[in-house]
């Protein structure tokens, strides 16, 4: 008699069966790689500014400290990108006629801000406070990576929660007297590693960071 | 069974004494095909190992089911919530228990299947003409030839029994 | 707009909160960061500023600390400074930030239906009006210098009447000082010097409009440490139930035309000059009360009403002089109020120049008269038949709708004034923010444009007043201290002498009639809409009403008997009818009125569609004659149907659970400590207090909490507490993170029901915690109730599983359609949330976590009173103490010492680190039946 | 193919004659062929009342989902839920239909240990009803989130937040303990299909409907081997899934005893809540089966006998729920505790929700009461009328004690009553549709009754017949027996 099936049909069937679970076992894991991929967390990208701004010149050649443009980190929440004001402190004397600069001419001359693109996106629920962090020994190489090797800034860090806790529970091995903060390349003493370094200023500064909720979210 | 003679039988008892006969002529690899259980032929099996695959099951999914609470709660993020310990042996107790339970009872169920040689479409059974109404209500019996007491004079003494009709399954290359 | 676009970085949008993390998954949206072109020295982002200004009640200067978040007024304080305000500010003082950012605001100039430009105006302003005819200006009554310099100016005009009205005027009490002392003088009350306290009608704690000193200092004899402290004693006599009557210890129900013949009673026994003594109802009361008041003399103190009658303030004074209180708990001095008392040229001066024709141009410069003028006037129809009429408003209101030309009045956040305060203190108010409404003028651009001055700016004109003012010190130093400090140097001005004159109050005292009216109908305006001012203001709108609990409207409110004879019961709704005109109103049966009395809050009833206002409650102006707060003549019927009233609180009794506790004075005494059993620490077997340094409790002295419900306010503004409108609240989801129970304690006299505000107690213990399936609510190292909105799926278990029901729900999405102009009154350090999100009272952990950077930062430690929750801030009593409690040094700990603390719902085993302290009542035992 | 008699219009059925005892039911002259046929007809054959019925059922379902969709895009303030009456309809429907859940597993799951063979007709029956009960439910703790698209979070799953489930809540119970529940159901119903699935390949009219239940039946040949594991595996998830059943419901009932609310917090919800379930279980296996028996003439597999039984499953069950309405006032007045005797002596029976009170007590304790009366357990049509009273009186359980309890709790100030919205009966009625829907196509493409155990047992009498007539539903049926085998 004809069977319903042949034989080969077997193989093909479980195949099937087979690929059909591994699949839906597979999505939930490819949905928690996916998040984790620097594509989503915008990690090493690049972002093109109205600017054309590059800290590796400002930085290294010219050896202006982090400070002197964002001066607002040690005492508020944003570091916050410099008024247009700051750039032209130095620019209304060199590069006048720059064509890369004219957006910052067109913005001081028409009182327009620069509308910057943002590299370190945070949940609008998460309160950071970047004057916390520096007073408490934190460089800004930590989060933002060798920002003066970069021509155009993009993020190092996941900024995820994840990333946030492994440091707010253990700070000591990134911590750093506060004279060092903006040190790109500060190493500790000879002898000592970052812990022991770290533990030294944890001591002095009392750096207890919140690992309660509302100590970032409110 | 891969090949040998299958012959089909009318009823239950018919096929329970063809049975008995077979073995006693000590035939050791006898299938049969039912369409519901036949007290007499699952006798003289040997027991199932399913159970005790299920019991280990539990036992590791349950296991694994409060270790995932104690380290979510207890290890890996502890929080005070309530004012209550970080281990609440008590409140894992639920999800211990049902997590056992479905180890056990998916394991089961495939591990069914896997003895069964299921899922399969085809089967050399199939192919034999007539064999549909083996879900229904014939009674067939099989002596695979790979069976030492094999002779092929087992057709017509399955004949002699009152089989219906005797076919044989030849071995695929 | 760089101040729009700049909110990204300032996490205005934090509303998208749930976006947010439903896009876990996705990238974000490209954000922008948009400096400052130039950023202003004083501005640091994210860190909020504190400017001192002042704002005008009824006239009288309130002083102001105004949280700027990047040049956007988000939050308004009392200012320490100020002698109104010590710190403390009101519901509708706070509640008036809303009409800076009010998208319903009147946004520009127009003529008739067309839009027109300020010079158009001006040009009108600045002419005679048409055809020879007088110009007539109504502003509504005032103490601003600035102004007062320019009324006088633009009367110099001779073309020109300039007028004054409100319908919550003075008039009553400036008649009776008239009266008492032959001149207009206005007491200044000292209650914390007052043993004994008399209220006739007088409404001193309700938060609205009042200066908060008064609160305070009442307060600060109530607040006894312990059995053997002291507190004063308060009664009031009253035509309906006030904030004060229901914090008062001895209470007296009477009609309002009746409240002389008490006061007379009081005056025949406290100084019987030839007084006959009569008859009355209440002789026991009042004797008992008069021995009271004799028995402390100078300590004592007597304080009338605005709605009673000039004689009953003169016998108050008479009263005070007799008990030498004068000098020691009452002072008297000039009003601040411009004018104060002349009724010459009011709105009925208006009428009768309009009906003799010689008026050709009526400029009103703030208020909404049309809406507001007596019933029997209609000044509606006289205004349409005038040539020309200006209007200065801050709403397309019903006088907007009367008047030919409309300017949109300048918010006081966003213009130049100056003001004085009830003792005469001046403030100069400075603005906070650019005027978010173009042409938006103040009255004195008005008055300044009539004298052809229509370039001049709110700023020039404060300014010029105050250089040619002797200021005694080089002009800037002197601006700039008033600026900074929000008054100017110098104080108020100086109490004066005088004697009361008997004839008049005697002659009053004998023919005070005792005779109740069938009905009598008594107007107020809440500490709500206060008379209609607030009308648009959503968050004052849905703030329940201290005492009925109603929000979004207002009802007709009487008592049991007399909602028996009008055969209603509360949500009938009622024709009210007064000479012929009658409203419909939903009735309210209220405890604690007089038989007799229905008691309707003014500023009701607006009908323009489209607006907060449209059709929440019933107007009472439509009713009102004249100026009187109350008419006898009252004829209320049941008319058809009913009104949902949305009522926060739908039950009043306490089902003999122990929730508020109280007792009586004389009774603490015998057993001090009947509160200690319901704060103890049931047996446990757990580890209770947290690790943290600091652990953070809270205790409300139920004894100084008054009800007005001011910290309400100030928590909605300071946690962008979402406004769910009528409908929300009446299906029980109003999102308010602190609330004022009331409950019914007929065994106390006077008011017979206690007041407690409750939040979020911050259990130890909590319940709310481990029934969250996904860690939504937690406990932090310091102690709080940690509510992590971005983590909440809003399964609402939590909510069920907490006793005290202070968990709120969103329900809907209210926050992130609002209007773009509110989401700048946000306030950026707090998450606005989302929908389907759970919110409760945090302590105000911004607040807390804030200081803990900028301490640490410092590199110091946080000082006790150094971290003040938004209700404590404001709360004008007092009553809420935050702080420390692992700190034994701190003033919380102080008064978790006191031994009538107590938890409520103790037996819960919960373990509150909010607590209460227990009410005590302190009625005069020869009272006692 | 044998021919079909012609399917009878609906209603006649009920009144046609029918074996009453149920003595000897299954030893019909019929071959087993014939009986094949006869169980296996319902697939083969076309009922003309099935598309209007499917269409019917459809369209609700349809509007359960434009409803539940609606509720997503809006949020649930579109239901009359509010503060204190946070839980109301979404819960007492999962605990309705899960508790409606409970039968099916309980037939075929611990009837079949107790060895009682009358459940051989009918526990394909409630078992799929069991499944398509426990998938209403699944939908409403979902949906009645304020944010369901974060329902994940109540799964532990390494997520880049650092952040897990908070086990110490009865809700992640719930999760595992819902989709346990499916899950096994769901294994043990296919197992027992497998044998029939098997037949139906081998009887199907059409080639492909042949291929499509040979899919399905996975290879089953009914070898030896097949019986053999198959057997002892059936017998221990039966096994596993007895204490499941009573665990589900446990877990359930904990969302609200480990809270401390009056009325909540109490240590016999567990046993309550499982009666309950299995009251209500039953109930629907009978509003299901008493039309269906009649639509396909099944009265002989199906007998009265079958009725009576389940009669006195709901006469016992009931009598253990009127216990637990017993017993909460009595604990609440013995226990003293304030809030407690506020809410079980005034609030439930005084309250402004009494008559849902009442209505629990009429149709849960004194309704049942009729089936002491052997005439009214094997009247189809009384039976029916007192299952449809009995499912009203579990739903009514359910609103008492979510809702009445809720509404007033410790604080009078927040006490507030609770009116449910449209859009909170569309989506009650909604998955009474969807239910339906889903059981139409059951009776139409799954065998529904157990064709190879009834076969079996037949063949088990005919071998007794000789010796001992015997009723069906005598416990000690030689036949089970040979189910053990």
């Amino acid at each position: 008699m004809e069977p319903l099936f042949p034989p080969w049909s077997d193989t093909v069937f479980r195949v099937c069966l087979v690929l059909a679970a591994t699949g839906v076992l597979a999505m939930p894991v490819a949905a928690m790689l996916w998040v984790r991929t620097p594509y989503v967390t915008k990690q090493n990208d690049p972002v093109d500014q109205p600017v054309a701004f590059d800290h590796r010149h400002h930085v290294r050649d010219d050896g202006i400290d982090c400070l002197y443009c964002h001066y607002e980190a040690e005492r508020s929440a944003f570091a916050a990108v410099p008024p247009t004001s700051v750039c032209m402190n130095c620019h209304s004397q060199v590069w006048q006629t720059s064509q890369r600069l004219a957006p910052v001419r067109a913005s001081w001359f028409d009182d327009e801000p620069v509308h910057w693109q943002r590299v370190h996106q945070l949940p609008q629920f998460v309160y950071f406070d970047h004057s916390a962090h520096l007073s408490h020994g934190v460089g800004c190489v930590e989060c933002h990576g060798r920002i003066d090797l970069m021509g155009q800034v993009h993020a190092v860090a996941p900024l995820t929660m994840s990333w946030c806790l492994a440091c707010h529970r253990d700070p000591t091995p990134r911590l750093r007297p506060t004279n060092e903060i903006t040190n790109m390349e500060w190493a500790p003493p000879p002898g000592t590693t970052r812990r022991e370094a770290g533990e030294a200023v944890a001591r002095q500064l009392h750096v207890d960071p919140p690992v309660s909720c509302t100590g970032c979210h409110r | 069974m891969r090949s040998g003679i299958v012959a089909e039988f009318p009823t239950v008892e018919s096929l329970e004494n063809a049975y008995e006969a077979l073995a006693r002529a000590g035939y050791t690899r006898l299938t049969t095909w039912t369409p519901f259980p036949v007290r007499k032929v699952l006798k003289r099996m040997p027991e199932s190992m399913v159970p005790w695959i299920m019991l280990a099951a539990a036992l590791i999914g349950g296991g694994a089911g409060y270790l995932i609470q104690w380290w979510c709660n207890a290890r890996s993020f502890p929080i005070n919530v309530g004012g209550r310990p970080l281990h609440s042996a008590p409140a894992f107790i639920p999800i211990t228990f049902e997590s056992a339970v479905l180890a056990s009872s998916l394991v089961g169920f495939f591990v069914l299947l896997g003895f069964c040689g299921m899922p399969r479409l085809h089967h050399p059974v199939f192919e034999i003409a007539g064999f549909e109404r083996a879900m229904i209500d014939r009674f067939w019996i099989g002596v695979d030839d790979t069976d030492p007491a094999y002779v092929d004079q087992v057709s017509e003494q399955l004949a002699e029994m009152g089989a219906l009709r005797c076919e044989r399954i030849a071995r695929r290359p | 707009m760089a101040d729009v676009s700049r909110r990204v970085v300032l996490r205005l949008f934090g509303a998208s909160a749930a976006v947010a993390g439903a896009e876990a998954c996705s990238r974000g949206p490209q954000e922008y960061i948009v400096p400052y072109v130039n950023q202003p020295p004083e501005v640091t982002p994210s860190v909020a500023t504190l400017y001192a200004t002042a704002m005008t009640v009824d006239g009288y200067g309130m002083g102001v600390l105004a949280t700027s978040h990047e040049g956007r007024p988000t939050k308004l304080e009392g200012n320490p400074e100020h002698p109104a305000s010590l710190g403390a500010l009101g519901t509708i003082e706070q509640g008036s930030l809303w009409g800076l950012y009010d998208p319903k605001r009147a946004q520009g100039i127009r003529h008739g239906e067309n839009p027109a430009t300020w010079n158009a105006i001006a040009d009108v302003l600045a002419r005679p009006a048409a055809g020879g005819k007088k110009t007539f200006v109504l502003l509504e009554p005032t103490s601003a210098p600035h102004l007062v310099d320019l009324v006088r100016r633009v009367r110099a005009r001779s073309d020109v009447f300039v007028g004054f009205h409100t319908p919550l005027d003075r008039r009553n009490a400036w008649e009776g000082a008239k009266l008492a002392f032959g001149r207009v003088l206005e007491p200044r009350w000292d209650f914390s010097r007052a043993d004994v306290v008399l209220s006739l009608d007088a409404d001193f704690l309700g938060a609205a409009g009042t200066p908060q000193a008064w609160a305070r200092a009442w307060a600060s004899r109530r607040r006894i440490a312990g059995p053997n402290g002291a507190m004063s004693r308060l009664y009031v006599v009253e035509p309906r139930m006030s904030i004060t009557g229901s914090s008062a210890d001895e209470r007296l129900a009477v009609q309002s035309r009746q409240v002389t013949s008490v006061a007379a009673d009081v005056v025949a026994q406290v100084a019987p000059r030839g007084a006959a003594r009569r008859e009355s109802p209440w002789a026991r009361w009042v004797g008992a009360l008069a021995r009271d008041l004799a028995a402390h003399p100078g300590a004592s103190l007597v304080v009338a009403g605005d709605g009673q009658p000039p004689v009953v303030h003169a016998m108050a004074h008479a009263l005070n002089e007799a008990l030498g209180n004068v000098g020691h708990t009452v002072t008297y001095a000039p009003s601040p109020i411009f004018e104060a008392g002349e009724g010459s040229h009011g709105i009925e001066a208006l009428a009768a120049a309009i009906d003799a024709g010689d008026i050709g141009l009526l400029v009103v410069a703030g208020g909404n008269p049309v809406y507001a003028a007596p019933a029997d006037m209609d000044l509606e129809k006289r205004i349409r038949s005038l040539p020309a009429s200006v209007y200065l408003g801050s709403h397309e209101n019903e006088t907007a709708r009367a008047c030919s030309y409309f300017v949109p009045e300048a918010h006081y956040l966003e213009s130049w004034g100056d003001v004085l305060a009830f003792d005469g203190t001046a403030s100069i108010a400075q603005p906070i923010i650019r005027p978010l409404v173009a042409d938006a003028r103040t009255p004195a651009q008005m008055l300044a444009a009539m004298l052809s001055r229509r370039e001049a700016t709110s700023h020039a004109l404060v300014e010029e007043h105050w250089q040619s003012a002797p200021t005694g010190q080089d002009f800037a130093t002197f601006w700039r201290e008033a600026l900074v400090h929000g008054i100017v140097p110098g104080g108020g001005t100086p109490a004066i002498d005088v004697r009361v004159s008997w004839g008049p109050v005697t002659r009053a005292v004998t023919a005070a009639s005792v005779s109740p009216a069938p009905f009598e109908i008594v107007y107020f305006a809440d500490g709500k809409v206060h008379g209609g001012r607030f009308a648009e203001n959503e968050w004052l709108q849905e703030l329940p009403d201290p005492v009925t609990r109603i929000s979004w409207d207002n009802a007709a409110l009487a008592n049991d008997t007399t909602a028996r004879s009008i055969a209603a019961n509360t949500g009938d709704v009622v024709r009210l009818e007064i000479g012929g005109r009658s409203v419909v109103a939903p009735l309210f049966v209220l405890d604690g009125m007089a038989d007799g009395v229905v008691a309707l809050a003014l500023g009701y009833g607006h009908e323009i569609p489209d607006r907060a206002s449209t059709g929440v409650g019933s107007n009472a102006y439509a009713l009102r004659r004249a100026k009187a707060l109350w008419a006898d003549d009252l004829q209320p019927s049941a008319a058809s149907g009913t009104w949902e009233l949305a009522r926060v609180q739908e039950h009043e009794s306490m089902e003999g659970r122990p929730i508020v506790l109280h007792k009586r004075l004389d009774a603490y005494r015998k057993d001090p400590g009947f509160a200690r059993e319901l704060n103890e620490t049931p047996v446990t077997l757990y580890e209770l207090q947290p690790p943290g340094e600091h652990q953070w409790g809270m205790t409300i002295d139920l004894n100084a909490c008054t009800g007005c419900s001011a910290c309400v306010v100030a928590c909605t503004v300071e946690n962008n507490v979402p406004v769910v409108g009528k409908t929300g609240v009446a299906l029980g989801r109003v999102m308010h993170w602190l609330r004022i129970d009331r409950y019914a304690a007929g065994e106390m006299r006077g008011g017979a029901t206690v007041v407690q505000p409750m939040l979020c107690q911050h259990c130890e213990k909590a319940p709310c915690e481990y029934v969250c399936p996904v860690n939504a609510t937690v406990h932090s190292a310091d102690g709080l109730n940690e509510m992590i909105y971005n983590r909440c799926v809003g399964t609402r278990f939590c909510s069920n599983n907490c006793p005290y029901k202070v968990r709120r729900f969103n329900y809907f999405q209210y926050n992130r359609d609002k209007p773009a102009s509110l989401r700048l009154a946000m306030n950026p350090d707090v998450t606005v949330r989302d929908r389907g999100v759970m919110e409760k009272c945090t302590y105000c952990v911004q607040r807390i976590r804030q200081t803990e950077i900028r301490t640490r930062r410092d590199q110091r430690p946080i000082r006790d009173g150094e971290i003040q929750t938004a209700c404590q801030q404001t709360c004008p009593t007092g009553a809420i103490v935050f702080g420390d409690i692992a700190d034994k040094t701190t003033r919380v700990s102080a008064q978790m010492a006191n031994p009538r603390v107590y938890q409520v719902l103790q037996d819960l085993g919960t373990l509150p680190r909010t607590r209460y302290l227990a009410r005590i009542v302190n009625p005069n035992p020869e009272l006692d039946t | 193919m044998t021919a079909h008699a012609e399917i009878p219009a609906v209603a006649l059925p009920l009144l046609r004659e029918e074996p009453t005892g149920g003595e000897e039911v299954l030893l019909t002259d019929e071959s087993d062929l014939e009986l094949t046929d006869r169980l296996l007809g319902p697939l083969w054959r076309q009922w003309p009342w099935f598309k209007y019925a499917l269409a019917i059922t459809g369209l609700g379902t349809l509007v359960l989902l434009l409803a539940l969709t609606y509720t997503v895009l809006t949020g649930i303030g579109l239901w009359g839920n509010n503060i204190p009456v946070a839980w109301a309809f979404a819960i007492i429907n999962f605990v309705w239909w899960i508790g409606i859940g409970h039968a099916g597993t309980f037939i075929s799951a611990i009837l079949y240990l107790f060895e009682v063979e009358w459940r051989t007709s009918i526990n394909r029956f409630a078992e799929a009803m069991t499944l398509f009960a426990v998938i209403q439910a699944g939908l409403f703790p979902i949906f009645h989130m304020g944010r369901p698209w974060f329902a994940y979070w109540l799964i532990p799953y390494p997520s880049e937040m650092n952040v897990w489930p908070q086990f110490r809540s009865a809700l992640p119970w719930d999760v595992v303990a819902v989709t346990t529940y499916f899950t096994v159901s769901l294994l043990f119903w296919y197992a027992g299909l497998l044998p029939d699935l098997a037949a139906a390949r081998d009887r199907a009219p059409t080639l492909w409907r042949r291929r499509i239940y040979g899919i399905f039946a996975l290879g089953w040949r009914g070898e030896s081997w097949h019986w053999k594991h198959y057997r002892i595996t059936y017998l221990v998830l039966a096994g596993i899934a007895t204490p499941l059943v009573l665990s589900v419901h446990t877990n359930v009932s904990f969302d609200f005893a480990i809270s401390q609310l009056p009325g909540w917090h109490s240590t016999i919800f567990p046993p309550y809540f499982v009666a309950g379930a299995i009251y209500s279980g039953f109930a629907m296996v009978l509003q299901l089966m008493i039309p269906a028996r009649a639509v396909f003439g099944l009265q002989k597999i199906i007998t009265r006998n079958h009725l009576d039984n389940m009669a006195k499953m709901l006469l016992v069950t009931g009598w253990v729920v009127t216990y637990a309405y017993i017993v909460e006032p009595f604990m609440a007045w013995w226990g003293g505790d304030t809030y407690e005797m506020y809410d079980m002596l005034v609030d439930r029976p005084l309250g402004p929700y009494a008559f849902v009170y009442w209505s629990v007590i009429f149709c849960n304790c004194i309704a049942v009461q009729s089936l002491w009366m052997k005439s009214w357990r094997t009247s189809p049509v009384r039976l029916w009328v007192v299952a449809c009273l009995v499912q009203l009186g579990m739903w009514s359980e359910r609103f008492m004690l979510i809702v009445t309890s809720l509404h007033r709790d410790f604080l009078p100030s927040s006490w507030r009553m609770y009116v449910p919205s449209w859009v909170d009966w569309t989506i009650l009625g909604g998955t009474c549709s969807f239910f339906l829907f889903l059981f139409l196509l059951f009776l139409r493409f799954v065998p529904f009754i157990p064709i190879s155990e009834i076969k079996e047992m037949r063949h088990a009498k005919s071998e007794e017949h000789a010796r001992a007539r015997f009723t069906v539903g005598r416990v000690e049926a030689p036949a089970a027996e040979v189910s053990r085998a």
